[in-house]
């Protein structure tokens, strides 16, 4: 093996994250191979977005070092970045630009090669192809969703961050995304922040729950026993917000 | 097929790009100019804005007599209009980045943050210049019509560039502040204007000069103009280094 | 001779009330500002002691 | 607590320093004069003959006014070193991302504003005894103005931010572009100014030196002292919080 990270795609260690007197993560530590599926679970306020924000650069750790797809989050950022995925419930789209435009934008963003090609191939495979040319703004929550699976998938990443993607999608567009992510499920690594605690187990093969900041559980799936593992998440939601 | 288009690359074909800073570059100000020629949303409200202001001074002109000549205040109310429409114009450039959550976005790309800071400068200066072309005529029917203009062609050109690089390079930066706050237009009224009195001043001292011409005029002219540059140069440096700060926060 | 005297301090201490007024409020607001931030300063001690006591409780 | 001993003990020995320049300001210091008055005949008075002429003697007029600058010049240079330090306190913040720094530089910046408003109060009232006006655009009022102004703007900026991290760093960031901002702003006003008196007489008695000295030594040790003062407040009230906090915990 060349590559020494190789089966390590998100590597946490003594991870902490202070303002003050406030601490919105505290020692975390965790490791996800590659491949994976992670869920991470927890009540408001427990951390789980400054987590997020800290694995895809955007914040910086305190203390501790944090590793993802072997690259230091904050050493490294620039070749992180364009490793990783995005996507959120927010869509993260221009509404007065179409379709096309900005999945264009975006590919010049992350310099991929050939951006109108790669545009026209994502918006064919979700299926978007017949509205390319209309605004964003004009779109259903179940298209906007689509559309920005295929925003994160523009550069080919090798690990997908879901924040909360399922909040505010219709039943049917819920199937449309358990769909596309089964897609791509094989050769992404995923970290899915969620409240649905079923539609996060059903999904992932390791869970997290993060309470005050710290890991109250780490276990891969097959560790887990379901309802003790809802009694430990529904203790943590009455300790309430740091 | 579609299996092919949504997998990921090997590692190995990893490499950077070069040239990509040029290219976001140009990307990020393609679209804010796309966006605008779609919408027109800031280029007329910003022009709205500033012939309401043009209303508005003749108002406070309207008791002042045929004995008082305009021109000697010419400046001071041209700049003013611009100020107050920048600060329209800066506002909605940043709120449509943070409406969808698209800076997060943005920050997620691998861009260089300076990048972000110049391609959205260079967009704001691009509208409030074209909004300025506008105004000058307009307001050189209404107020200037008796005396005429004193100095060069070029010298009002000349002035407005050099200010608006300041209002576009340092307003990007407040905006950037602002839009994050409760109370966004107030908060960039607040932060602006006591930022941009040293501009202002010259600006108003040079474009003064250029109207009225006569002795001593081509020095005070180039002193102006001189402080408008040197407050461009110290104050747009100052925002491109805070910007990253500012746009991680 | 001794009213035009008088008129010279007239004209000199015209100015008087404006140093005077000065000097006041100087002294008066540094005095005020001090006066508020040590008295809050001095609230605070008796509130850290408080918890602090009853922290030291808790762990002993 | 050693931090509240040090205000404590610099605030009684500043006091003190003041105290005395305020005493020599007025019983050792030599009275400066603005001109001279002129009566017709010579007085048994204790002002200075200045001259003798055809249309009568020429009396010194004290210069009772300038007395105010034994304090006024002292505050507005304690308000501007405390201005400079918040803006080291807001670069070093940006640096590290402690709290504590941020704390500091708003501190800092709070002390600077009261020094400033005092600043304002004492500068008004001097232009109003010694101009006959309560306000002057003068390069230093007015860049004093804009420093109030500034100030101002930067506790809305911070009261307008939810996020603490968020206002910390957009406070850091305005702080430091005020800091940049205000020497551009006097320099600009300096050299545009044209037309207005030239505030300074040239030199000095020692006996005018020797106050001025004492009160500006005093000034900047109440500088600290207040600064330093807040400090221990906030120091507690963070100690409070950080109780608490391990308290509920």
């Amino acid at each position: 093996m060349t590559d020494v990270c190789t089966d390590s795609a998100v590597e946490v260690r003594g991870l902490t994250r202070t303002f003050g007197v406030r601490k919105a993560l505290d020692k975390v530590d965790f490791d996800l191979p590659r491949g994976a599926f992670l869920s991470v679970f927890g009540p408001n306020g427990a951390g789980k977005t400054t987590l997020v924000r800290i694995l895809t650069t955007l914040s910086a750790p305190s203390k501790g070092t944090v590793k993802v797809c072997g690259l230091d989050v904050v050493e490294q950022s620039d070749k992180l970045r364009s490793k990783i995925g995005l996507i959120s419930h927010n869509p993260l789209l221009y509404p007065d630009l179409t379709a096309e435009e900005n999945l264009q934008f975006f590919a010049d963003m992350y310099g991929v090669e050939n951006p109108a090609q790669r545009a026209r191939e994502l918006l064919i495979a979700v299926e978007l192809d017949h509205r390319r040319l209309d605004t964003v703004r004009t779109f259903s929550r179940g298209m906007l969703q689509r559309l920005s699976i295929a925003r994160a998938l523009l550069h080919r990443p090798e690990m997908l961050f879901l924040d909360e993607p399922y909040s505010g999608l219709d039943p049917h567009a819920m199937d449309i995304l358990d769909n596309l992510i089964a897609q791509v499920r094989h050769d992404h690594t995923f970290v899915m922040i969620s409240h649905d605690l079923d539609k996060g187990l059903e999904l992932c093969s390791h869970a997290l729950i993060l309470a005050r900041g710290k890991v109250v559980l780490s276990a891969p799936k097959e560790e887990i026993d379901v309802d003790d593992f809802k009694q430990t998440y529904r203790s943590t939601v009455g300790m309430g917000v740091a | 097929m579609a299996d092919e288009i949504l997998r990921r690359t090997p590692p190995a074909e990893r490499t950077k790009v070069p040239g990509l800073s040029l290219r976001q570059y140009k990307a990020i100000l393609r679209k804010d100019i796309v966006m605008e020629l779609r919408t027109k949303e800031m280029v007329t409200s910003m022009g709205l804005y500033s012939l309401l202001t043009m209303v508005v001074y003749q108002i406070a002109l309207s008791q002042s007599g045929s004995a008082f000549d305009p021109r000697t205040i010419a400046g001071g109310l041209l700049w003013l209009a611009f100020i107050f429409t920048s600060m329209l114009g800066l506002n909605r450039s940043l709120v449509h980045e943070k409406d969808q959550g698209c800076l997060e976005a943005l920050l997620l790309s691998p861009v260089d943050r300076p990048v972000i800071y110049f391609a959205k400068a260079s967009g704001n200066l691009i509208f409030l210049l074209i909004v300025e072309t506008l105004t000058i005529p307009v307001f050189a029917l209404m107020f200037l019509q008796q005396g005429g203009y004193g100095g060069s062609w070029w010298m009002i050109p000349l002035v407005l560039f050099a200010g608006s690089v300041g209002i576009a390079g340092v307003g990007t930066l407040l905006a950037t502040m602002s839009v994050n706050t409760s109370g966004k237009d107030f908060v960039l009224t607040v932060l602006m204007v006591p930022l941009m009195y040293p501009l202002l001043l010259a600006a108003v001292s040079a474009t003064s000069a250029a109207v009225l011409g006569g002795d001593g005029s081509i020095s005070q002219f180039w002193s102006g103009i001189a402080g408008v540059a040197g407050y461009d140069a110290i104050m747009v440096l100052a925002a491109y280094a805070l910007y990253e700060f500012v746009i991680g926060a | 001779m001794e009213a035009t005297n008088a008129e010279l301090y007239r004209l000199a201490l015209t100015d008087a009330p404006y140093v005077i007024a000065a000097y006041g409020i100087l002294w008066i607001s540094f005095v005020a500002y001090v006066t508020m931030t040590l008295r809050r300063v001095m609230r605070l001690e008796k509130a850290v002691v408080v918890l602090e006591e009853s922290l030291e409780r808790r762990e002993a | 607590m050693k931090q509240l001993r040090i205000a404590i003990i610099l605030l009684l020995i500043g006091g003190l320093l003041t105290t005395t320049a305020f005493f020599m300001a007025f019983f050792t210091a030599e009275v400066q004069q603005f001109g001279t008055v002129t009566v017709a005949s010579e007085l048994d008075t204790a002002f200075q003959l200045v001259s003798v002429g055809d249309n009568g003697f020429s009396y010194g007029r004290p210069w009772f006014s300038q007395k105010i600058f034994y304090f006024h010049v002292p505050v507005a240079e304690a308000s501007f070193l405390v201005l400079l330090l918040s803006a080291v306190f807001a670069v070093r913040f940006l640096m590290t991302r402690k709290r504590s720094f941020d704390t500091k530089s708003r501190i800092a910046m709070e002390t600077s504003l009261v020094f400033v408003i005092l600043t304002m109060i004492t500068g008004v009232l001097w232009t109003r005894a010694s101009w006959g006006v309560w306000w002057e655009w003068e390069p230093r009022l007015t860049t004093y103005f804009i420093m109030m102004l500034m100030m101002i703007a930067y506790f809305v900026l911070r009261n307008s931010i939810e996020d603490e991290e968020r206002r910390a760093v957009y406070g850091a960031a305005f702080a430091v572009l005020a800091a940049i901002n205000a020497p551009i702003s006097f320099m600009i006003t300096r050299v545009l100014e044209s037309n207005h008196p030239v505030v300074f007489q040239s030199g000095m008695a020692s006996s005018n030196l020797l106050p001025f000295i004492v009160a500006q030594v005093g000034m900047l040790m109440v500088g600290y002292a207040v600064y330093a003062l807040r400090m221990s407040e906030e120091r507690l009230g963070e100690r409070i919080d950080a109780a608490k906090e391990a308290l509920e915990g």
